[in-house]
């Protein structure tokens, strides 16, 4: 399930349905605000999301990597709204039967996030300027 | 060009702040999101071109050549930055 | 850290010390006794541990991580004793600033340890019968 | 082959089993782990080859030339699995 929230991803309850008896291999990733970025000081990051095209797309990308990959559960959480340094922006969590996948799923969903799903960032730095954050494959994958 | 038509337009991040509304309605003889997006670019001084532009029409992903209707709900997307 | 233990990890207190702003990535990894083994139900698994000499081991693996990937922390438990299928019989958690290198930095860690630490384990089938487990790199580590 | 001296071994998984304990002392005159795994082997009908095992003199890794000295505590390590 891909979900965007303005709740803290800290205190939500992220145990999914682990029943499964063939589920071998756990990985969860967490991305948090960093303090700095090239050199500044950040004292918050604004998340602006098109949430519903955002949760539409998060859930194909899911599809994608269980289908490609043939893990067995993909779920991911991104922050909308005004955050801190240290808090989560981002949780992802994939089980699959064996190990290898675990790693490979969890870094594709990360990947294509990235540059798939409508969001953007606004760093606030400590000398009162701020500016939107141009992701790194940004321009490659615009049309 | 084609019929006039009533479109809603939704902006995010940059191109919100260019803009200076979130949300507007707006009557336009625009084709399609390519003819939509000169349009609003040369009246609001958008400095995105429109090759680092995305577009959605009514809730998903689409092209620049996809013919708009009266009642379409257009966003155009900067840059993405997710994570 | 690197602890061997014969109590649940499900039920430890896993959050290590995370204040350190400079930690932009987080990843999480637990592996779980599977239910099957080479088409053949288990019933339970048995790991056999010299603790001392896997604790000793197990600390320079986390110690050669972190200076080879230059991540923030790493820390693992790997479980001692009787496990039922969906028990957790390892966890490792490393922190670092940037995203990219937690999952290499994880990887490289469940590698290092499946050859290298003296654990041995011995599944039990449903038909009565048992067998060591022979790790696929065993062959390769042995002198 | 050297003195006779007193070690201690402790045996592990496959050949804990073989041996049929997990402690012993046992005075060799074995010189060092190499020949010391022999005589186990042969005494024992151990099934692993020494080149499927490796050796810890004193709680960490040695080889199997390593000199061996009364007090000592050796452990052979049939092939491991850990994760």
């Amino acid at each position: 399930m891909f979900k965007i929230t303005s709740q803290p991803i800290e205190e939500m309850d992220l145990k999914g349905p682990r029943a499964d008896p063939k589920a071998g291999g756990f990985v969860t990733f967490r991305g948090r605000v960093r303090d700095t970025s090239g050199g500044r000081r950040v004292v918050s990051m604004e998340y602006e999301t098109y949430s519903d095209l955002a949760e539409k797309e998060g859930e194909r990308i899911l599809a994608e990597a269980r289908e490609k990959f043939g893990i067995l559960e993909a779920h991911c959480r991104h922050r909308s709204g005004r955050l801190s340094p240290g808090e989560t922006a981002v949780w992802v969590e994939v089980a699959a039967a064996h190990r290898k996948e675990v790693f490979e799923t969890c870094q594709y969903i990360i990947a294509e996030l990235k540059y798939r799903l409508p969001i953007w960032k606004k760093e606030y730095y400590e000398d009162g300027d701020s500016g939107w954050v141009q992701s790194e494959s940004g321009a490659a994958s615009a049309q | 060009m084609s019929a006039a038509k009533e479109i809603e337009l939704q902006y995010f991040a940059l191109l919100r702040e260019q803009r200076g509304v979130s949300h507007e309605r707006r009557t336009t003889a625009a084709a399609n999101p390519r003819d939509l997006y000169d349009e609003l670019r040369s009246e609001f001084k958008f400095s995105l071109p429109p090759e680092n532009i995305r577009v959605a029409v009514n809730g998903d992903f689409t092209d620049f050549d996809h013919s708009l209707k009266d009642g379409d709900v257009v966003v155009f997307l900067p840059p993405v930055a997710g994570g």
